[in-house]
This record gives structure tokens, C-alpha cells and sequence, in this order.
């Protein structure tokens, strides 16, 4: 689809695949579709289920779309050969650039990350169906959708300002289902939410123009080729290094990397359970398809500026997080903490990049070069989807338990004590999801993830990262085992806390629904999968970046 | 014709003023009015950024005079950011006072200091309560 | 030194002293009109630096939509009209965000002057509506359309929000799955808000169900 | 066949673990069976692979759960079974089946043979008291005898592991069992504090073996152990060197080498039976076996070996002096495992594989490598089957006496004749008295040392020499002295007192606790006879007469001085040596002091200002590593205040510090 531009200065000719741009469309047309339903439904509808059914479904449709969207784009021929489908791209005539600058491009980078976003979601959305009240369905699935757009499509922005929309329409939206909870505690939790992400726009924002004054272009492919310039003045180059790392910082609240996550917990701890689910999961793979896209995929020829950094700041948010959550006792807050302590793994690989070597030689060479960062932007994706498959058995089984057994409802460690007699599978799930987060045997997976975290730092040489980052890992199993032992632990007699069952030891006073069901074993099939068979995480994005 | 440092100034004295807002600031509304100086610090970047001819700050032409400057930036990205910007921002502080607003009928305040029950220091998330003071932290 | 220079220099040191008024004001509708003023002067700056729409955009959507909102939002949250200590935090925390904001404005403005040095002078940009419009609708197509999902999403959850809850409608959080039979205490757990009248508690008001999960709080 | 039967020996005792939690319920009787079962069916599987391999001679690989492709290495995980895998795994599965037999007996909630309180709770000194184990077993025992198959599946995974992953994955859950095992008692807070003490000690050395991994995997590309030791020679010298020694902290923690041999003596505190597991066959073991199985890797090293003899040498000596001076069965045998388990390092150590490799003719040179620990890995095989017995033995001793100390026992000879015979037989293997089992294996380890001394292997090889036949007298001494006070002289409790009395009715002894001796009893004995027909991998494993003369002169001197102190006008030898010096071995040379003064004390003090928290005993770990972080931990907590200004104000002064450090770096 080729059009013609309006003349000289203008772009010559822009183009847009609309299959390339599916997986991102297929969820808006889903929340139009909801808000359509929500208004022009007759009130028959209105009475029995049948509306919420409908929307429940168009909504789950809309994202089972996406990720059909996202397989069939797999097979592209240009991705069957190796290159990327160059989704929305312009040319202008009087830039003097060869090549056409794209603001999305479907790669197997994109593709990757838009089918982990597309799966967690779909978990995420299955928590959330049973316990989304009658008529706040319409605003929880259209802000849902929204986020998930917002996601889908960081994926795949290459300019600055996609990547900032796509950020904020990622954000805001979580923002507002946060707020759906409507009491004091949501609103706070909403608000701290919102603060950090509008000053963290500013920051984003504030590097963005830094690097437009710099270069001359909010493309990040031409951002990088400008900075991978020798010839350009230091004083400019101290103007792009500022704009990096301000947006670095700008992106840094949304994977919680200290010091920028302090909004972490207490949102989660604000927010309905299914949404601090999905704020750990799908929110956080978002982020770092923002950081990925920002760093290693477009401004990684300045890796020697930024690397150091994202090295040091990946070591102070997994030690932050681990140390906070080790006093941590209770569970969301737990979860919390330990994603913040996550998120250092997920960017640690990044920090490899400052390589003095790769950087210098790859300065002033254009063009295919870009596919150098692939192992660790592999590395750090690959944890992300570890990470993910974890965090999701673990939320399901705390939401679900959370939602029906009323000893859970003060929600500290201690209610979990002796679940493994109470309600095995959900304990067995909930605890060989925690020890895929400790990276503890049986669940290799995280064990296997932390290994593919680590090796492009010790391939680098970044050695002091690498033993900090290792150190980091006895830190953590401290309080995941704390957790797991307490799943197996002897009940205690109550003292002054409620009965930890109404039934018999062992029975089970509550049922299962089936969206609940489905969540908690997608998220075990997930952990069992990526354990039994560690290669699919380690053998990721096998062509190259692009 | 202008010159550059003047705009480079008001960027710095906007980012600051904003940032000070946001920080000194404990009523929930006026914390967004800092907000909005930061951002419309970084929609003065912007514009600033599209002025330059393409190649912006290292581009040879605007060091080396006797170069003619090259053509401006047909997309003209900055002014476009700017626009975009703006949006967003309005799009923020429209959910923003809605939460506030959320706020301020569950708690009857807007101050921020007056609610933080889910702060750390809170007392229900200490496991050991004597360890911590409460929540007397300025 | 030209007269465009001397313009912008007035447009700009009105917005920066908007600024800083608006940041420091202790009258909550004075900080929302040095505002008006900070951000209109703006719109001054982007005519100077040959930026027709977006000051245009700027007079519209700031001046015209935001500083009301904040305006009426002052009026709803019952902000005391007048001169009141209590908008800042304390004295110490202000000094900290004075510091904080110093360091900003100096390694901004720092880093930029650095670069730009003394000689470097801008053209006028090419700040026109059409050739706006064709770069929004070929080259930023993309985050144009992701902005009005934006939007539309800010709105549905604004409106969401704000709608407050009634006793009979169950909210997102309060509507047990599927029914309140298996439930041990269905209403028990919904401590209703606060009535707007209510004053402030001094304590928090039971945090320990403030964590509760959804279903419970 | 060999290869479903190594795959076996693994899978049974994991299968039957889980069994015996998830079907067992509360019953300790179907625990008990289910565990038996386990450990029965490992010891066919192992026995059949031994049979397969050492009749066939060849090595079976065996691909266990494919590949996994780590982007640009490639893991297999395989395992492996060759003649190291296969006898090891056999004395390892008759170790684990008598102790699942003996545990059914000791532990049991037999009320009728439960003997009088005859040791307060905490009394200092005496270590592991069956009665307090009697009122707990009806509840624990299910999971104790999970436990010990769980423990005896990771061991099999280590000896059988092909890659260094799957070995490390049985290395860590064995260092997690060991940890549940020693704090059996957990309402007794020495065994909880043993039980932490034996975890973190082992984790230090485990964090090498992690790096090691890491290292390795970086140099050589493969973390497959039939790959590195393929590659052994090509691989950087640099990675193998820091790889080797990494491995080798591993090592000393795993098997109680010094400096890391602190929480040895004091998992004393699990139950005899669990003694008698680690010490025999599986955890301590598995260091030596780790050595010996990447013994190519250490050959090629600089230094490795060199420092693995320095280490062997003091820790045999140091150990044999130490367990001279201990007033406790148990840990004078802790203490002797340390000595002996050198010597099997030792063994490894002086290993010279060119030197076997003509000697034997092997064909291949993995042979070779093979054979060159043969020395270190008979003394394993002998050791295990003597140091079971001697624990066991010790077992019943305690049962009868209600104690560990010295001061409660004496005169089992006159008492339970068939008993007494049965320590003498397991501490004269211990002292190497000819010709049981112990005495060829500590000559062949003497005589490897002494050949690799002559053949211009350096003074490690002396010094391994040298140290060796020292420890050959003070071990002589110790055993004597050991028998000495428990099986000669009068008995000193009500219990061992008269066979007529009641009490003695009362206390005998349950058949399951009986016959596991027996079995042990065989191996202890004759076990030397396997060099007689040697397999392939103790091909090389020679006696030099007149070494193993020497030696065995001066363990009987050891004994005989011993067993004469009586005479002498003292009944334990121990008393002529100084007062001073006594304590001082006897407190393991104060090393557990130092250790106090550095890390414990100072966690103590933290934990008394932060105030006891949860005493439960899942607690530990966490709380152990927890407490100098906790205050970092309250800190940083302080910063999430629950203002969302300050959060921002945080994230500012982030971005402000970030920005300047790219300017700067910039």
C-alpha cells in the first residue's frame, strides 16, 4: 500500500501493512466492539449473563486474535527469510537517507514479545473474568484491551514517539483499572501510579528531545547511526548520553527498576489482585519491550554510555528488591518486592553490551549491524518469558486462593501455612512456581533463565556484575524457600487468627471456576513446560534483531 | 533567526520549576500543576529540536556557516512530539483529577501526607511493629 | 541580537516566572493562573520558534481544557480559597525538592549550553498546518492512532472512576464470583468509603483491610 | 539393561520418596515399608548395573532429557554409567537399604524398648538421644524416611550425572536433605543450629562448584562431563585452574575438608542412622567422588592436585588428632570420617594417570583416567562399608546407653559380646589391622602416594606420604582407644549393667536394628579380596609389601598402645596428654571459635537487638542470611513511606544521578 506524498520536503511515500499491524489493531477492534455492546445492547441482554458472556468473549477473542495474528506472522515470507516485515515506514525525498525510516517494524524480536504479552494477557484476563463485578466489565475489559494495545505495540515502535504513545497507552489505562477498585486504598494506589508514570513521561520525554537536538531524528535507527559518528563533537555527544539515560530513566518505573519502583508495592498492594497480576506480568513485559527496543535494539552503539549504568542500576534493583522482600510478610507485597528483584535479572544481560570491544567495532559501520546485541537482548528476553510463566502460576493460585478461602483474606505469609494438606494442587502449582523464581531444582526453568542471564556478562567479562547478580541469587531463595516451606509446614493451632478451614482437613470447601482453572494451569503448564524443556527460553530469537 | 541558548535556558528553568512542583507540593492537584512544567519543559525540546536543521546539534552545517543548512526535517518530528505531548498530558491530568477526586471522597482530603496507609511504614506491613516508627516520617 | 530574539526573551522569562509562581504560590487558584500564564506565554514561545499549530494546540488544549479541569478539580476536592500554609510539605522536604529542582535545571541547562555553544543560531522551522498535517498523516500515523486509543481509554476510565460506587451496584472488587453463596462474609468485608463529609482520619483507618484482596476490602 | 538400570537407581528412590509423603499418610509403618522398598529396589538396579558393567566393560550413556540448546552452547543432559558410577552406586544403595532398615528400629514408636530419659534434652556434649526421638517419630517419620530416599536419589544423580547441571542439581538437593536430615530433632535447638550450620557451610563450598560451572561453561563451551574431559587439554589454563579450584571448595565443604570441615562434627546432631548415610556412602563421599570423576580436569590443571594433597594431608593428621581427644562416640567418628575421607582425597590426589595408563594398558585413555583414582575410590568402597557399620554399631550402643558420651559406656564386651565384636571389627578396619578391608585400601592410597613421591611427583606426594603414615599410628590409637572405653572395663550404666536385670530385658534391641550389621559386617571384612580380581578401574590399585608393612606396624603400634593404656594405669589414653592440649583438639582446634567470634557472635547480637522472630525451624535458613541484610532491608523499607511524592522525588534523583553519570561517561 503505497502512497504518494504532497511534494518536495514532504515524505516522498509511506506504507502500512496492515498485517503487520494485526496483533496491535485486532485488540482495539475488540474494545470497540465491548463498547458498542455495552451501548447499543437491548436491556434483555441486560438482565440475564448474556451481555457479560458476550463481552467476556468478544474480549478474549480479541486476544486469542492477536496471538493467531502474531503465529501467522511467524510465517511471513519476510520473516521465513530472515528479515523483518517493515510495518509502518515513510521515505522522504529530501533527507538524504537511503532508507526508509519505520516507526514499527514486525521482527522476530516483536513477534516474540508480542506472543508473550498476547499469552500472559490472555492468563491475566481469565484471573480477572470472575471477579469483575456486572458493570464495571465494560471499563475493565476496554482498559484492559487498551494496556494490552499499548504492550503489543512497544513491541514493535522504532521511533521515539511511538514508543512514547504506546508507553503511556500501556500505562494509563493500568492506571485506571487500578482506580476501578473505587475505595481509599485503590485511589492511592492509582495516584502513586499515575505520579510516577507522568514525571517519568516528563523524564522520557526530556530525553527524547535531548536526542532529537542531538541527531536530528526521533528515529531510532537514525539516532544510532548518528551516534555511532566519530566525528561528532563531545559536548553533542554529552547532549545524547543525557538524553539516553534520562529516557532510560523515563522507562525504568515500568520494569520497577530501583530507584524508580517505588510505586511497586504499594500499587500492587492498592490494586484488585487480577490487576497487580497483570501489572506484574503483562505491564512488566511491556517495559521491557520499551528498554529492549530502546537500548538494544536502537541506541545500543552508545552501549559504553549506557551499559555501566543499566549494569549498576539492574545489581541495586535485584539486591533492593531481594533485601526489602526477605522482611516482606505479606503475599502481594512479597510478589512485589520479588518482581522488583526480578526485574534487575531481566535488563542484567544489557549491561554486557558496554563491551569496549563490540562497540568499537561496530562504530561507523551501518546497515546489519544492528543484529549484534542479539545474545543478550535473547538473554534478557528469554528470562522475561521465564519470569513471566512464573510470576503467572504464583498470581493465579494467590488470586484464586485469595478470591475463596476466607483465611487468605488478611493475605500474610502465614495463611499459606500447611496449604499443601488443604488444597495440594493449588499448593504444589504455588510452590513450583516459587521455586522457578529461585531458580531452585525442580524448577529449572529459573535456574536456566539466571544461567542465560548471567553468560553475556561473563562472556563480556563483566565479572563484577556477574558475582554481584550471583550473590543476589542466595539472597532471594532465602525468602522463596521461606515461602515453599511454609506451603508444606505443620498448621499451627490458631491462635486469635480465623480457622484455616470450615471443612474437614483436606476438603476443599470451594470449587474451582473454570476460567480459574484454565489461568492456574496455563501458568503450571507454562512452568512445567519451559523446565521440562529449558531450551525453548534458551534458544530465542535465533535470527537476529533487526 | 534566534539563538539557541534562550530556549536552552527556559527548558532548564521549566524542568526545575516542574520538579521543585512536584516534590515541595503535598496537595494532590498542585502536585500535578509541576507535572505539567515538565512536560511542557520537554515540548520546548521538541520544538527546539525540529528548528535545527536535520542532523540537529552535529549536523555540520550548523557549526561550519559557510556550509549551506541542509533541509529541515520533512517530518517535522519535534512539532509532531510537541502535539502529541500535549495530548497525552491532557489525557493524564483528566484521569489524574478523577483519581484525586476518588480520593477525596473516601478520605476527605487532598493532602497527600494525610494518606499513605499503604506505605511500608504502615504498621500492618511490619512483621515486627516495635521495629519501626509509624508513620511519622516527614 | 534581533528583534525575534527579544520577543522570545519576553515570551520566555513570562513562562519562567509563571513557573516558578505557579510552583510556589501558597493561594491554590493563583498557582492554577500563574499556570494559565506559564503555559499561554508558551504558546508565545512556539510562535517565535515558527510553531503555528502547536501553539495553537497549546492555546486550545492547555489553556482552554486543562487549567479548567485543575480549576474545577480545586473546587470539587473544596480547596481553600486564600493563603494556606499547608499546600507545601515541610521546610525540610523543600529543601530537598529546591535542591532537586536546581539540579535539574543545572545539568539540563548545563548539558545544552555546553553543546550549543555561543555562535549557534536556528532558522525559523516550517511550522505550518499542511506540512504538520502530512508528516502526522504519513510518517507518525502510527502513534497518532495509538494516541486515540489513548484518549479514549483515559476517557472510559475517567468516567469509570468517577462514577462512584452505589450500595446496589456491585463494583468491580465487591461482586463475589458468580454469587455470594460460597462466600463466608459477602458484605461484611465492603467497608463502604468514607462520606465526603467525613473528616480526615488521623490514623489510617485500618490497614489492615486495606490490603485486602480483590473481594474484600 | 545397564543403562534402564542406572536410570533406575535414580528413579526408585525418587519414586518411593514421593510415595512415601503422598500415600503413607500419617502412618509411619507404610513410611517405613515404602522406604525399605525404595532403597531395596535401588540396590537390584544398582546391583544389576554393576553386573552389566563389569561384565561387558564398556560405559553406557544415557540420554536423559534430551538437549537444551542455551543459545550458543548446547547442554545434554546425560547420564552415565561406568564402573566409578556402578560401585559407588552399589555401596551407596547398601548403605541407604540398611539404613532404611535400621532407622524402622530406631526411630520407631516402639514404646516397649524405649529407654529411660537417660540425657536431659540439651545436655552439652552428648549428641544424638533416641528418646526424644521415640515421642516424635509417629508424626515425623513418614517425611524421615522420605527424606533419607530423596537423599539416596540425588546421590545416585550425582554419581551417575554426565553433566555438570544435572550433577549439580543432585548436589543441591542433597545439601538441602542433609539439612532437614541433621535437624531432625528440630525442637532441639543444638540440631536446628547444626542443621543451619551444615547448610551454610556446605552452601559456601556450593557457591564455588555454581562459579565452577559457570566458568567451565564459558571456557570449554559444554558443561557435558564427557566433553570437558575430552577437551581437558585444550581448555584454557587460566579456566582450568580457576575452575579446579572453585571445584575444589565445593569439595572441602561437601566432604568436611578444612577449613570447611566446621559442621561435620556437629551434624552429630541428626539421628545415628542419618550419620551413618552422610558419613558412609552418599554426602560425604560425593566431594571425593567429584574429584575423582573430573579427575582429568584437575590433572591438567596447575596446582589443583598439589592443593588438594596440602588439604588432604593436614586434614587427615588434624582429624586423626582431634577425634583422639573426643569424649563422645559420635564425634570421635565424625572426626575419623574427616581423617579418612582426606585419605580417599588423598588418594585422588596423588593420582598419576600416565603412569596408570601404562600400567594398566588401557586402551583408551577415559580408562586411564579411571583407573588413576582407583586407590581413593577403593578406600571410599571400603569406608563406606566400615564407618556404616561403625555408626550403626554406635546406634545401638546409644539406644542402650541413652548417651554418646564415653563417660556412660563400658563394658560391652561382657554385656553384649556380639555387639562388642562387631565395633572391634569396624574400628580395626578403621585402623587398617590386616587384613580387613580398611587395610588394603588405606595401603593402596600409602602406596600410590608413595610410588607418585618416587616418581618425581614432588613433595606433595611426600608430604601426602609422610602425613599418611602419621595417621596411620594416631588412627590405630584413636580406634583402640574407642573400643577400649565402650567394650572393655566395667560397665558404668544401669542399662549395660547385668543381662540378668530387668533393664537389660527392656532393652533389647529390635532385629531390624540387628541385621543390618551383619550385612555391613561382610563388606567390612573381606572387601580387600576385590584386588584380587580387579575391575578395570582398580586395575592399577596396587600393595606395595613393604609400604603396606610400615603402615600396618604402625597402626598396630597405635592399637596396641591403646589397648594397653589400661595397663598403664588409665583407662583412656587420652588422659596423658595434656589438659590444654586435650581441650584444645577436642574443641576441633578452636576453629568453631574463631568462627563464633567472626560470623556468629555478631549475628547473635543482631538478632537479640532485632528480637527473636518465628522460631520455627523453616525459619533458619532464611534467618541466618537474612540478619545483616535486615537492617539494609528496614532502610530501604523506610523509603516506601506511602507518599507518592517522595516516590517520584526518588525517581528523580534516579534520573539526575543516571544523567549526570552518562554525561560524565559520556
Amino acid at each position: 500500500m503505497i502512497a504518494t506524498g504532497h511534494g518536495e520536503p514532504l515524505a516522498a511515500w509511506f506504507s502500512v501493512s496492515s498485517a503487520g499491524l494485526a496483533p496491535v489493531a485486532l485488540p482495539v477492534l475488540g474494545l470497540l466492539v465491548v463498547l458498542l455492546l455495552d451501548a447499543l445492547a437491548p436491556a434483555r441482554w441486560r438482565a440475564g449473563r448474556a451481555l457479560r458472556r458476550a463481552q467476556d468473549g468478544v474480549s478474549l477473542l480479541a486476544l486469542l486474535g492477536a496471538g493467531a495474528a502474531v503465529v501467522g506472522l511467524w510465517r511471513s515470507p519476510d520473516l521465513v527469510a530472515g528479515g523483518a516485515v517493515q510495518a509502518v515506514c515513510s521515505w522522504s525525498a529530501g533527507s538524504g537517507q537511503a532508507d526508509p525510516q519505520c516507526s514499527f517494524v514486525v521482527s522476530e524480536l516483536t513477534l516474540t514479545l508480542q506472543a508473550l504479552i498476547v499469552g500472559a494477557a490472555v492468563v491475566s484476563l481469565l484471573l480477572a473474568l470472575d471477579g469483575t463485578g456486572a458493570r464495571d466489565r465494560v471499563a475493565h475489559h476496554v482498559l484492559f484491551l487498551a494496556a494490552v494495545t499499548g504492550a503489543l505495540a512497544l513491541a514493535g515502535a522504532r521511533d521515539l514517539v511511538s514508543l512514547m504513545v504506546a508507553l503511556e497507552l500501556a500505562s494509563l489505562p493500568a492506571v485506571g483499572l487500578v482506580g476501578l477498585r473505587r475505595d481509599a486504598p485503590g485511589a492511592q494506589g492509582a495516584l502513586t501510579f499515575l505520579y510516577t508514570a507522568i514525571v517519568s513521561l516528563g523524564l522520557l520525554a526530556l530525553g527524547a528531545g535531548m536526542l532529537l537536538l542531538a541527531t536530528g531524528s526521533l528515529y531510532l535507527r537514525d539516532i544510532s547511526l548518528a551516534l555511532a559518528d566519530a566525528a561528532l563533537p563531545g559536548p553533542v555527544r554529552a547532549v545524547a548520553a543525557l538524553g539516553v539515560l534520562l529516557a532510560v530513566a523515563g522507562v525504568g518505573y515500568k520494569v520497577s527498576l530501583a530507584p524508580f519502583h517505588l510505586w511497586t508495592p504499594d500499587t500492587y498492594a492498592g490494586a484488585p489482585l487480577p490487576v497487580a497480576a497483570f501489572l506484574s506480568v503483562v505491564s512488566k513485559a511491556a517495559g521491557l519491550a520499551a528498554i529492549v527496543v530502546l537500548l538494544g535494539v536502537g541506541l545500543w552503539p552508545v552501549a559504553a554510555v549506557w551499559a555501566p549504568v543499566v549494569g549498576a542500576l539492574a545489581v541495586v534493583t535485584m539486591t533492593v528488591g531481594n533485601v526489602v522482600a526477605l522482611r516482606q510478610h505479606v503475599a502481594v507485597r512479597l510478589l512485589a518486592w520479588s518482581t522488583v528483584a526480578q526485574a534487575g535479572w531481566v535488563v542484567l544481560p544489557l549491561a554486557s553490551l558496554g563491551d569496549a570491544d563490540s562497540v568499537a567495532a561496530s562504530a561507523g559501520r551501518v546497515g546489519p549491524v544492528l543484529a549484534e546485541p542479539r545474545g543478550a537482548v535473547a538473554a534478557s528476553v528469554g528470562y522475561l518469558v521465564a519470569y513471566v510463566a512464573a510470576g503467572l502460576a504464583a498470581f493465579a493460585v494467590v488470586v484464586v486462593l485469595a478470591r475463596h478461602v476466607p483465611a487468605a483474606e488478611e493475605h500474610t505469609l502465614e495463611s499459606y501455612r500447611g496449604l499443601a494438606r488443604r488444597e495440594p494442587v493449588a499448593a504444589a502449582v504455588l510452590g513450583f512456581a516459587l521455586l522457578c523464581l529461585a531458580g531452585l531444582p525442580p524448577g529449572v526453568m529459573g535456574l536456566v533463565g539466571k544461567l542465560i542471564a548471567l553468560r553475556p556478562l561473563v562472556d563480556g567479562g563483566a565479572w563484577v556484575v556477574a558475582v554481584a547478580a550471583a550473590l543476589n541469587v542466595a539472597l532471594g531463595v532465602a525468602y522463596y524457600l521461606r515461602w515453599t516451606a511454609l506451603l508444606v509446614a505443620t498448621p499451627r493451632p490458631v491462635v486469635g487468627g480465623p480457622a484455616v478451614s470450615d471443612g474437614a482437613a483436606g476438603v476443599p470447601t470451594w470449587r474451582v471456576r473454570p476460567a480459574e482453572g484454565l489461568a492456574i494451569g496455563a501458568g503450571a503448564l507454562a512452568c512445567v513446560l519451559l523446565s521440562v524443556a529449558p531450551q525453548l527460553i534458551a534458544g530465542l530469537l535465533p535470527n537476529g534483531l533487526l | 533567526m534566534i539563538h539557541l541558548a534562550g530556549p536552552a535556558l527556559l527548558v532548564a528553568v521549566l524542568a526545575g520549576a516542574g520538579v521543585y512542583g512536584v516534590l515541595a507540593r503535598r496537595n494532590a492537584v498542585l502536585v500535578l500543576i509541576g507535572a505539567e512544567l515538565l512536560l511542557a519543559a520537554a515540548g520546548v525540546l521538541f520544538v527546539l529540536g525540529t528548528a535545527l536543521p536535520a542532523g540537529g546539534l552535529g549536523s555540520p552545517g550548523l557549526l561550519d556557516p559557510t556550509i549551506s543548512a541542509r533541509p529541515a526535517d520533512p517530518l517535522v518530528s519535534g512539532q509532531v512530539a510537541t502535539i502529541m505531548l500535549i495530548t497525552i498530558a491532557a489525557a493524564e491530568i483528566g484521569l489524574a483529577l478523577a483519581v484525586v477526586l476518588l480520593l477525596f471522597r473516601a478520605r476527605a482530603t487532598s493532602d497527600l501526607t494525610a494518606v499513605r496507609e499503604l506505605g511500608e511504614a504502615s504498621p500492618s506491613y511490619t512483621d515486627h511493629p516495635d521495629a519501626v516508627t509509624g508513620g511519622s516520617l516527614p | 541580537m534581533t528583534a525575534l530574539d527579544v520577543v522570545f526573551a519576553l515570551f520566555a522569562s513570562t513562562a519562567a516566572a509563571g513557573a516558578l509562581l505557579a510552583v510556589t504560590s501558597r493561594h491554590v487558584v493563583h498557582a492554577a493562573l500563574w499556570l494559565v500564564l506559564a503555559l499561554g506565554s508558551l504558546a508565545g514561545v512556539y510562535l517565535v520558534l515558527a510553531a503555528e499549530v502547536v501553539a495553537l494546540v497549546q492555546v486550545l488544549v492547555y489553556v482552554g481544557a486543562v487549567v479548567v479541569l485543575v480549576l474545577f478539580a480545586l473546587m470539587l476536592t473544596r480547596a481553600p480559597i486564600g493563603v494556606r500554609a499547608d499546600l507545601d510539605a515541610a521546610p525540610g522536604r523543600r529543601r530537598v525538592a529546591a535542591v532537586a529542582g536546581l539540579a535539574t535545571s543545572a545539568l539540563i541547562g548545563g548539558t545544552l549550553l555546553a553543546a550549543i555553544g555561543s555562535t549557534a543560531e536556528v532558522p525559523a522551522g516550517d511550522g505550518t498546518a499542511s506540512a504538520l498535517g502530512s508528516a502526522t498523516f504519513t510518517g507518525w500515523v502510527l502513534p497518532f492512532e495509538l494516541l486515540s486509543v489513548l484518549l479514549l481509554a483515559a476517557l472510559v476510565a475517567a468516567i469509570a472512576i468517577s462514577r462512584g460506587r452505589d450500595a446496589d451496584t456491585p463494583g468491580l472488587d465487591d461482586l463475589a464470583p458468580g454469587g455470594t453463596a460460597d462466600r463466608a462474609d459477602p458484605g461484611a468485608g465492603s467497608a463502604a468509603p468514607a462520606p465526603a463529609a467525613a473528616p480526615a482520619p488521623a490514623t489510617p483507618a485500618a490497614p489492615s483491610r486495606a490490603v485486602g484482596p480483590d473481594g474484600t476490602s | 539393561m545397564t543403562a534402564l538400570a542406572a536410570l533406575l537407581t535414580i528413579v526408585l528412590p525418587a519414586t518411593f520418596a514421593a510415595l512415601g509423603i503422598a500415600v503413607s499418610g500419617r502412618s509411619p509403618v507404610w513410611a517405613r515399608e515404602w522406604g525399605r522398598t525404595g532403597a531395596l529396589g535401588c540396590l537390584v538396579a544398582a546391583l544389576v548395573e554393576a553386573h552389566g558393567v563389569l561384565t561387558s566393560g564398556q560405559q553406557a550413556r544415557i540420554g536423559l532429557l534430551g538437549s537444551a540448546d542455551l543459545g550458543s552452547v548446547t547442554v545434554a543432559l546425560d547420564l552415565r554409567a561406568d564402573q566409578l558410577s556402578a560401585l559407588v552406586a552399589v555401596a551407596v544403595a547398601v548403605v541407604a537399604l540398611c539404613v532404611q532398615v535400621y532407622s524402622g528400629g530406631y526411630l520407631a514408636p516402639d514404646q516397649s524398648v524405649a529407654p529411660d530419659q537417660a540425657g536431659a534434652p540439651d545436655q552439652p556434649g552428648a549428641t544424638d538421644q533416641p528418646a526424644s526421638a521415640y515421642a516424635e517419630a509417629p508424626t515425623r517419620y513418614p517425611a524421615y524416611a522420605a527424606t533419607v530416599s530423596l537423599f539416596t536419589a540425588a546421590m545416585m544423580l550425582v554419581v551417575h550425572a554426565d553433566d555438570l547441571l544435572l550433577l549439580l542439581i543432585g548436589w543441591e538437593v542433597m545439601g538441602a536433605c542433609s539439612y532437614l536430615l541433621v535437624g531432625h530433632h528440630s525442637e532441639r535447638a543444638s540440631a536446628r543450629a547444626a542443621a543451619v550450620k551444615a547448610f551454610l557451610v556446605t552452601r559456601v563450598g556450593d557457591l564455588g562448584v555454581l562459579i565452577a560451572v559457570v566458568v567451565l561453561l564459558a571456557g570449554g563451551g559444554t558443561t557435558s562431563i564427557s566433553g570437558l574431559i575430552a577437551a581437558a587439554d585444550t581448555l584454557p589454563d587460566g579456566t582450568l585452574t580457576a575452575a579446579t579450584l572453585l571445584l575444589l571448595a565445593g569439595v572441602a565443604g561437601k566432604s568436611a575438608q578444612f577449613p570447611l570441615h566446621t559442621w561435620l562434627p556437629d551434624a552429630m546432631e541428626g539421628p545415628t542412622p542419618v550419620s551413618a548415610l552422610i558419613h558412609a556412602a552418599t554426602m560425604v563421599a560425593a566431594g571425593v567422588f567429584l574429584v575423582a570423576r573430573l579427575l582429568p580436569l584437575f590433572a591438567a590443571a596447575d596446582g589443583a592436585l598439589a592443593v588438594a594433597a596440602v588439604i588432604a594431608s593436614i586434614t587427615m593428621l588434624g582429624a586423626a588428632l582431634a577425634a583422639l581427644a573426643q569424649d563422645d562416640l559420635k564425634r570421635l567418628l565424625a572426626w575419623s570420617t574427616i581423617s579418612q575421607v582426606a585419605y580417599m582425597l588423598a588418594g585422588v590426589a596423588v593420582a598419576d594417570s600416565a603412569g596408570a595408563a601404562d600400567a594398566a594398558g588401557a586402551a583408551d585413555a577415559a580408562a586411564a583416567d579411571l583407573a588413576a583414582a582407583g586407590p581413593g575410590i577403593l578406600h571410599l568402597l571400603t569406608h563406606a562399608a566400615f564407618k556404616a557399620l561403625l555408626f550403626l554399631v554406635a546406634g545401638c550402643v546409644t539406644h542402650l546407653v541413652g548417651s554418646t558420651l564415653f563417660a556412660d559406656m563400658g563394658g560391652l564386651r561382657a554385656t553384649h559380646p556380639a555387639l562388642a565384636g562387631l565395633l572391634g571389627l569396624g574400628l580395626a578396619a578403621l585402623a587398617g589391622v590386616p587384613p580387613l578391608g580398611g587395610f588394603w585400601s588405606k595401603e593402596a592410597v600409602l602406596t600410590a602416594a608413595e610410588r607418585a613421591a618416587r616418581e618425581g611427583a614432588g613433595w606433595p606426594a611426600w608430604l601426602v606420604l609422610g602425613s599418611g603414615l602419621l595417621t596411620a599410628l594416631v588412627t590405630g590409637m584413636y580406634a583402640a582407644r574407642a573400643y577400649a572405653l565402650v567394650a572393655l572395663g566395667p560397665p558404668r550404666t544401669a542399662a549395660m549393667h547385668a543381662p540378668d536385670g530387668e533393664a537389660a530385658t527392656a532393652h533389647r534391641l529390635p532385629a531390624s536394628m540387628i541385621w543390618p550389621l551383619w550385612v555391613l559386617a561382610v563388606p567390612t571384612a573381606v572387601l580387600g579380596l576385590v584386588l584380587l580380581a580387579p575391575p578395570d578401574l582398580l586395575a592399577t590399585t596396587h600393595v606395595d609389601p613393604l609400604t603396606a608393612f610400615t603402615g600396618a606396624i604402625l597402626s598396630l603400634a597405635g592399637v596396641g598402645w591403646a589397648l594397653s593404656a589400661p595397663r598403664l594405669g588409665t583407662a583412656d589414653l587420652a588422659l596423658a596428654l595434656p589438659a590444654g592440649v586435650r581441650g584444645f583438639l577436642r574443641a576441633g582446634y578452636r576453629l568453631d571459635d574463631v568462627q563464633h567470634a567472626l560470623v556468629v557472635r555478631p549475628y547473635r547480637a543482631l538478632a537479640r537487638l532485632i528480637g527473636a522472630g518465628d522460631r520455627d525451624v523453616v525459619d533458619a535458613y532464611p534467618r541466618a542470611t537474612v540478619v545483616a541484610t535486615r537492617w539494609a532491608g528496614l532502610g530501604l523499607r523506610r523509603l516506601g513511606n506511602g507518599m507518592a511524592t517522595s516516590y517520584v522525588g526518588w525517581a528523580v534523583a534516579g534520573a539526575l544521578v543516571l544523567g549526570l553519570a552518562g554525561v560524565v561517561l559520556s
